[in-house]
């Protein structure tokens, strides 16, 4: 029993490791190919590591107040708490000791403690900047509620490990839903805060907004952070709609599943960035209640159109997964 | 135990406390808190010894003290002990007075939750308006005549709901109202005004338009009013629909996916409530109105819960009752704490108030935790049951808008935060020192249960499920550290050990090396450095969001309201001319409104 | 109206500028410094209400400032020079800046450059410079060598060992 | 971390190594445009010439930052700005000079509003001749200044430190208040 | 106080050059602005009349960065106008050429500056990237990439090189081709219709009376071009066409004018022109000398009097105002910048009532240049 727990949270430290190096490449990867869609050379992918070694490594580091700390102890805390909560790869984690609504919920506890922490500094552009989050926020939230919404009534669950289960054993969400996956994904581009969504951290205005006064090692667990939830965000929308991965049934396949699931779905969290990266590079961002009004208008119809489809086929049509 | 020790301590108690610490002086707080202290000794010692007692002094009356009563009188005691506490270092204007008044609400209170008839229902409901009434006028004469046109109206409806039941049973019991007098046709008329009245206690939308108002008086009060007092409001609606009429006469009027079709169109109303709540919370400057407004909108999730009537509805509405009674009167407490220090309302006048008052700080942020629902605390726990039991019946309007207005919730805890707590800390704010004492500790009352409940749910759905147990509704699904429904659940010790150790793992990473501290002015200002600069950005915050919204708030129902009563004021002007009295506006709303209950009521009997 | 007409109207002798490389007239005029508001407002509401720039030049050896206001018609196609002498002690001049807003800039720049007052204008001071500690530098009698030496290249250079890490 | 976190594993010396290595493959430059030298700057960020390929970023604010780019001359009223980004700068950080303006005072050797050499008042640990320098040569000064790195001979931010008091005395020279 | 300050520069992203606004926002809108210039200043006109008039020569193309070619232009008209000299054919067009060709990089500059503002990065790489090919040409042609020192009064400095042209046609065909790439990515993107229009909008009957020149009038809706209007150089024999609201071709016209969206789309179809005006050069480029036969230019002596050049440059109308005393040095340059009342008077005005976000954009389509400024 106990060495069962311990083999368990051992595995979970690793695949959460694995998680923050997968964040970090994917985000070298992003600079790679926006710079050659920028006719540049660009970084090696591996630049980020060094970027978060050199931060980490600064010799001063300051802070405003005892409030500043929050920002990268909730930050860089919290996203490890969702990876944990979140099925990778077929692999559950913790998320059969917790739900979806859980998990949205946890989503909050590290974009709080960054909030915080970069509303501590005092800067203006810093609160501007997590106005603009929080406003963007409440708009994306409105169709990737609404989808999560159409998801667990049709699959009549609100659990991340049972929602994979019946995908495995029925449809992937977006072959049952594929109107739902299409706001999710458009939802997905304003939680990742990629253009044309970015106005929060709009360098040109609000000098990098919520960031502003974040340096040294504070910037260096920050971006971990933002690596985690690169993950997080995309696998959330792997986990969803895609099946989480599993090609292969662990109870069958057992160890040899688990690997050849790992990496279906770090190919498919691949795509999912990619297409994010992709509508990153050619767009410019939208002000803040345009892009409020664009959530809530065309996102929002697309949601409610997928959850009168999953309403319809689960209780008109009695469709069980 | 019997009738009269129960009625003695919990409401002649509170009573005699009244009429001593009317004479303390400015001791009278510490009075009334010894006296309320007693009363929860009792409340603590009494739990398990239940009991319903009838006495018949010509009409029959019954006390009853059972779970559903503790539960409540838990929550009441509680604030009212805190507000209390924190109102001792308040130093407010003639105590007494003050410390007298909250006691005659507490009595009141009390007795609403012991009644178990409508009699001494409406006497101690009546009791507890008036005690309110007399607490807003302490600070404004137009907030409480606000507060009385809503108050008089509750009490039209309460009295319309009661006067049916007592025309057909001739009984004032509770128990004797399901005895088959009532025509079935006649339920649904009784359960609406009843809900309706009770309602306005809670500050539903439409009748929400009060509680900005009252809720902008002294703050220990306000704690006590938002915390406290408008719980009666959902217990009201508890007892008449789940105790009164009970789940069967409920079902029998048709049902919608297992809910009652007498619910649903309540369930709707909490949730707009919600909604409309939340949006125009996110709009407020002035902290009490910005409260005020959450207030209204948390409410709502209460009543969602109560209308959809499944038993993980009634329960998550009763815990977040339990919830919204903790953190919302710790919110108004903290609110008043940093009044008291800087005398500002406006938030954007405040700022940084978190480095100099740590421990309010801290108070604060996890009732914002509660408040948002951060896992953190047990907050999170009552909104994960109302939304379940929306979610697992299938419910594709009010899920949704409770879910959106939750997000709504994280925009305006983060205005308070930002625009009390965090950014620039003002020039003039430079030498405020942290709360005294006793306010920190009434804080702290409050805070604890929050984070006690969150690790260990299973001791607080152990009481929620005997209420549900009780009244035939149905029970729980929960272990002492986990909770499910019958499409998810969760366990709140994996949580807690995995972020206990995942924030450890983050502070080792961290604190690896020490960081200076500098001031707030050496700060990324791109490379200017004026000699005095306004750096804090709390004005207008949400300023996009409101433009966006601005051709809807146009329409906001205080406005109507107003408009509403002009109009009377105008058409009124002649009697105002024959009476030498100088009926105000709200009066011939009144008049009018009390006609059209009694021509609806005459319409309905005869 | 054609300026030469304007001029007539207004009784003022006017000269021709040298042209070359570009191809429109340039009309220059002497005005009297109470006289001036009057003109340019007759010139702004004959179609000449492009104002291109005020310049200020410093006659060292007349003991005079020159102000010159220059105004383009796009219609009429015509470039006028309006000119003001002004005592090169205390020169004090009134504002313009409610004819065309981008006066009341140079006219900023002209008092700290030149150091010519403009009654009425409220936001005079501090403007290109900071911390300026001698007379306004585009005056022919400021040196801006000796002040280039005496201010910069009197620092000391940083005394240090070759310090390495 | 600059104390070492694991001393017993990894010897003091290899430590500060991996630290300079770490350092010098992520020079973060700060945004600011001090002068004519930062209109070579686009053509060094783009295409042709591509300083991303060494990790070198403009970065919006001080904090973040650890290169701050001198582009060309220098005005007192920017010497006042570019002395408190340098102040909000993180140790350690670097500081290039561009042209031969921050050098000697360049073509404006005369001018009444430009100071004349750059390393009176803050340290300077590269210089780039020319006016206006090549993206070439600015491309070479970022792989010399990052082979100083390794060496460690690029510790301006060192001597700041250390002669904190003559650089402030010679800044306030030229500035009449030093609001903060 | 209601109202937080914002500086927005010196040190910016969102800023060209070295400037700074001071803004006080309400939420997020601006309810005042106050533009601060003066970090540039190497006090210039004083220099200038320190050194001789041929010496002025190499200081002056510092005065405006981004497009230095016009400040030697403009001064050398002056010189001529004062001297009464007559410029060889030859020397107009080159200058014409070497005056578009500036235009097209400041364009492409601006392009790419307004594309970063509002987020599109890519566009902006793209963008300088291609100004590349300018710039070797410049290379080529003066020797520098920057300052290039190369007209000056009485004609140019040398002939062209050999295969110049043909070079210069093929890097045009290039430039011509990528076009259609910046109009795909920007100026028929979605969030760009949604985000120009209508943003940072100049009163349409003030906007001469505040003296907004160049592509922010044409934008305006009037079609005034230095070029048409006070012709010089070559450009009375080229045709060309002055696009302005609301003549926008093939692009759609949103708006009202006035605004970003028209302010950038005049530049983008500027560049067209300037290609257009570069292939006539090419085509009509005449032989003779390239240069009047100069007298010493160590002992220039101008004739005593008031000039005033001007010229059409990518931001607006550029002069020079030189007086000559008679004698070896100018007496005194005063230069008129097209960015001092666009960068002061105008943007402090129309910046009420923007919101932040927008503040940005408004300035980097205004294309203020800092350091003709305050020089």
């Amino acid at each position: 029993m106990v060495t069962d727990w311990l083999i368990h949270a051992g595995l979970v430290a690793l695949y959460l490791f694995l998680a923050m190096v997968i964040g970090l490449l994917f985000m070298g990867i992003a600079r790679k190919i926006t710079a050659r869609i920028q006719n540049r050379v660009g970084p090696p992918i591996y630049q980020n590591f060094l970027d978060l070694g050199k931060l980490l490594a600064k010799k001063t580091n300051i802070k405003h107040n005892w409030i500043f700390d929050f920002a990268p102890l909730f930050g860089l805390g919290g996203v490890l708490l969702i990876l944990a909560y979140l099925p990778m790869g077929g692999y559950i984690m913790l998320s059969g000791q917790g739900d979806l609504i859980l998990l949205l919920y946890i989503l909050a506890i590290p974009a709080l403690g960054f909030a915080l922490g970069s509303g501590a500094s005092g800067n203006p552009n810093a609160g501007v900047g997590v106005m603009r989050a929080l406003t963007l926020m409440l708009s994306y939230e409105m169709p990737f509620l609404i989808v999560i919404l159409s998801l667990m009534i049709f699959y009549n669950t609100a659990s991340l490990s049972v929602l994979l289960q019946k995908q495995m054993n029925y449809l992937w969400g977006i072959a049952a839903l594929p109107i739902s996956a299409l706001a999710a994904d458009i939802a997905l581009q304003g939680m990742m805060a990629e253009k044309p969504f970015d106005i929060p951290i709009a360098p040109h205005e609000i000098a990098s907004g919520p960031l502003v006064e974040f340096g040294g090692k504070y910037l260096g667990l920050l971006m971990l952070y933002s690596a985690g939830s690169i993950v997080v965000e995309t696998s959330l929308f792997v986990d969803l709609f895609l099946g989480g991965g599993i090609v292969l049934n662990p109870t069958v396949y057992g160890t040899l599943a688990y690997f050849v699931n790992y990496l279906v779905w770090l190919a498919l969290i691949f795509v999912v960035w990619m297409i994010a990266i992709f509508v990153n590079a050619v767009f410019p961002r939208f002000r803040i209640e345009q892009a409020f009004k664009f959530y809530w208008k065309w996102p929002t119809v697309i949601a409610i159109a997928g959850l009168v489809q999953a309403y319809v086929m689960s209780v008109f049509l009695g469709v069980v997964p | 135990m019997d009738a009269l020790t129960l009625f003695g301590i919990f409401v002649l108690l509170p009573l005699v406390g009244a009429l001593v610490s009317y004479f303390g002086k400015k001791y009278a707080p510490i009075i009334a808190v010894i006296f309320t202290g007693i009363s929860g000794i009792f409340l603590y010692l009494w739990y398990g010894n239940f009991g319903s007692y009838t006495i018949d002094i010509g009409v029959k009356l019954n006390l009853t003290f059972d779970i559903t009563t503790w539960f409540f009188m838990l929550m009441m005691n509680t604030v009212i002990f805190s507000s209390l506490l924190f109102s001792v270092s308040s130093k407010l204007k003639r105590a007494g007075g003050f410390a007298t008044l909250m006691l005659l609400g507490f009595a009141g209170a009390n007795g609403v939750l012991l009644a178990r008839d409508f009699l001494s229902l409406y006497l101690f409901w009546e009791l507890m308006s008036w005690s309110i009434y007399l607490l807003v006028l302490r600070t404004s004469g137009e907030y409480a005549r606000r507060y009385l046109l809503f108050g008089v109206l509750s009490a039209y409806l309460l009295i319309m709901g009661i006067g049916i039941i007592y025309y057909y049973t001739g009984s004032f019991l509770y128990a004797d109202a399901l005895s088959g007098a009532i025509p079935h046709a006649i339920w649904p008329w009784i359960l609406t005004f009843l809900i309706l009245g009770f309602g306005i206690k809670m500050a539903i939308v439409p009748f929400h338009v009060w509680a900005p108002y009252a809720y902008s008086s002294e703050q220990p009060f306000v704690a006590f009013l938002s915390g406290g007092l408008s719980k009666l409001g959902a217990f009201g609606i508890f007892m008449s629909m789940y105790s009164i009429a009970g789940i069967s006469l409920l079902q029998s009027f048709g049902t919608f996916r297992g809910v009652s079709l007498m619910g649903y169109p309540f369930a709707l109303l909490g949730a707009a409530t919600a909604f409309i709540g939340t949006i125009l919370a996110i709009f407020q400057d002035d902290i009490r109105k910005l409260l005020a407004y959450s207030s209204i909108g948390q409410l709502g999730y209460v009543m969602i819960g109560l209308g959809l009537g499944t038993p993980l509805a009634i329960g998550g509405a009763m815990f977040h009752a339990f919830n919204h009674a903790f953190f919302k009167s710790l919110l108004f407490l903290g609110a008043g704490a940093v009044i008291y220090r800087t005398g500002k309302y406006k938030i954007s006048e405040m700022g940084g108030l978190g480095y100099r008052m740590p421990f309010t700080f801290m108070f604060v942020l996890f009732a914002i935790f509660a408040l948002a629902g951060i896992p953190l605390t047990s907050g999170f726990i009552s909104k994960w049951m109302l939304y379940e039991a929306a979610i697992s019946r299938k419910f594709v309007i009010v899920a949704p808008l409770m879910l959106i207005a939750s997000v709504g919730a994280y925009l305006y805890s983060y205005r308070i935060l930002y625009g009390v707590f965090l950014g620039q800390l003002k020039d003039e704010d430079k030498n405020v020192k942290e709360a005294p004492g006793p306010m920190l500790a009434a804080m702290f009352i409050l805070m604890v249960p929050l984070v006690i409940f969150s690790i260990v749910p299973g001791w607080i759905l152990g009481w929620i499920n005997k209420i549900l147990v009780e009244n035939g509704i149905g029970k729980l699904n929960y272990t002492t550290f986990s909770y499910s429904s019958a499409i998810g659940g969760a366990n709140m010790a994996v949580f807690w050990i995995a972020f206990i150790l995942l924030l450890i793992f983050a502070m080792l990473m961290f604190m690896a090396k020490k960081a200076r501290v500098v001031d707030q002015y050496d700060n990324y200002l791109a490379g200017e450095a004026p000699p005095s600069v306004a750096l804090h950005a709390a004005h207008n915050y949400y300023k996009p969001l409101r433009d966006t919204w601005a051709p809807l708030l146009k329409h906001s129902i205080d406005r109507a309201y107003e408009k509403f009563s002009k109009f009377f004021a105008g058409g009124f002007y002649e009697i105002k001319r024959i009476y030498t009295g100088n009926p105000q506006d709200y009066a011939a709303y009144l008049g009018i409104a009390f006609l059209a209950f009694l021509l609806v009521g005459w319409w309905l009997l005869w | 109206m054609k300026a030469e007409q304007i001029f007539k109207e207004l009784g003022l002798e006017f000269e021709k500028l040298k042209v070359k490389g570009n191809t429109l007239p340039r009309y220059k005029a002497e005005v009297k410094p109470e006289k001036l508001e009057e003109a340019i407002i007759k010139f702004k509401s004959n179609g000449f209400n492009h104002f291109v720039a005020l310049s200020c030049i410093d006659w060292i050896k007349d003991e005079k400032f020159e102000l010159v206001y220059h105004l383009f018609s796009y219609k009429e196609k015509e470039d006028v020079f309006l000119s003001i002498f002004l005592p090169r002690k205390e020169p004090k001049y009134k504002t313009l800046r409610h004819l065309f807003p981008q006066i009341e800039t140079y006219e900023r720049e002209i008092h700290e450059m030149f150091g010519v007052e403009f009654e009425g204008n409220d936001r005079l001071g501090e403007f290109i410079l900071e911390d300026w500690d001698d007379m306004p530098p585009m005056r022919k009698d400021f040196d801006t060598v000796a002040y280039a030496k005496k201010k910069y290249e009197s620092v000391p250079l940083i005394d240090e060992g070759g310090e390495k890490e | 971390m600059n104390e070492n976190p694991l001393p017993s594993i990894i010897p003091d010396k290899e430590w500060k190594k991996i630290q300079r290595m770490l350092s010098k493959r992520s020079l973060w430059m700060i945004h600011f445009c001090t002068g004519c030298g930062a209109m070579e700057m686009p053509p060094v960020m783009t295409s042709r010439y591509d300083m991303e390929r060494f990790g070198i970023i403009p970065m919006a604010t001080p904090r973040q930052a650890d290169l701050l780019l001198v582009t060309g001359y220098v005005a007192t009223k920017t010497l006042k700005r570019i002395v408190r980004v340098y102040e909000q700068m993180q140790d350690p950080k670097y500081v290039i000079a561009f042209g031969s303006c921050p050098i000697n005072g360049g073509i404006y050797w005369d001018s009444y509003n430009i100071i004349k050499r750059l390393d009176k008042y803050i340290p300077v640990d590269m210089y780039i001749a020319g006016c206006m320098p090549r993206p070439e040569a600015i491309m070479d000064a970022f792989l010399k200044l990052m082979k100083d790195i390794d060496e460690g001979k690029a510790n301006g931010w060192m001597r700041y430190r250390k002669y904190y008091d003559q650089y402030r005395r010679n800044q306030m020279r030229i500035f009449k208040r030093w609001d903060e | 106080m209601k109202e937080f300050e914002l500086f927005i520069g010196p040190q910016h992203p969102g800023i060209t050059g070295n400037f700074m606004y001071h803004l006080w926002v309400d939420g997020d809108t601006i309810v005042k602005a106050e533009a601060h210039p003066g970090y540039l200043h190497r006090g210039f006109e004083k220099l200038m009349e320190r050194r001789t008039w041929q010496m002025n020569v190499a200081l002056i193309p510092r005065i405006c960065v981004p497009e230095p070619d016009v400040n030697e232009a403009v001064y050398a008209m002056a010189v001529e106008s004062l001297m009464d000299w007559d410029i060889p054919e030859r020397a107009k067009y080159i200058r014409t050429m070497v005056l578009e060709m500036a235009r097209i990089s400041s364009h492409l500059l601006t392009m790419g500056g307004y594309a970063g503002s509002i987020g599109l990065y890519t566009v902006g790489q793209w963008a300088v990237g291609d100004r590349d090919y300018l710039l070797d040409l410049f290379e080529q042609l003066t020797g520098a990439r920057v300052y290039h020192i190369f007209i000056f009064p009485g004609g140019v400095r040398w002939d062209l090189p050999d295969g110049f042209l043909r070079k210069l046609e093929k890097v045009l065909n290039y430039l011509e081709s990528r076009l259609e790439f910046y109009d795909k990515l920007l100026f028929a993107n979605e969030v760009f219709f949604r985000r120009a229009p209508d943003v940072g909008v100049i009163p349409e009957d003030k906007a001469i009376e505040w003296g907004v020149t160049g592509p922010n009038l044409r934008a305006c809706g009037y079609n005034y071009d230095i070029r048409k209007l006070d012709p010089y150089a070559a450009y009375p024999d080229l045709d060309f066409e002055i696009p302005h609201y609301p003549k926008f071709g093939d692009f759609e016209v949103l708006g009202h004018g006035c605004d970003c969206y028209s302010r950038m789309l005049v530049r983008r179809l500027e560049i067209e022109q300037s290609i257009k005006i570069l292939r006539q050069v090419i085509k009509k480029m005449p032989e003779g000398p390239h240069t009047l036969k100069l007298p010493n230019p160590l002992a220039w002596k101008v004739p005593a009097g008031y000039a005033y050049a001007r010229v059409e440059s990518s931001k607006g109308e550029y002069g020079y105002f030189v007086i000559s005393d008679g004698g070896k040095m100018p007496y005194r340059v005063h230069v008129r910048g097209p960015s001092y009342t666009h960068g002061i008077n105008v943007t402090e005005t129309i910046a009420k009532g923007l919101n932040i976000a927008d503040f940005s954009q408004t300035i980097f389509s205004l294309d203020v240049c800092a350091p003709d400024i305050e020089r």
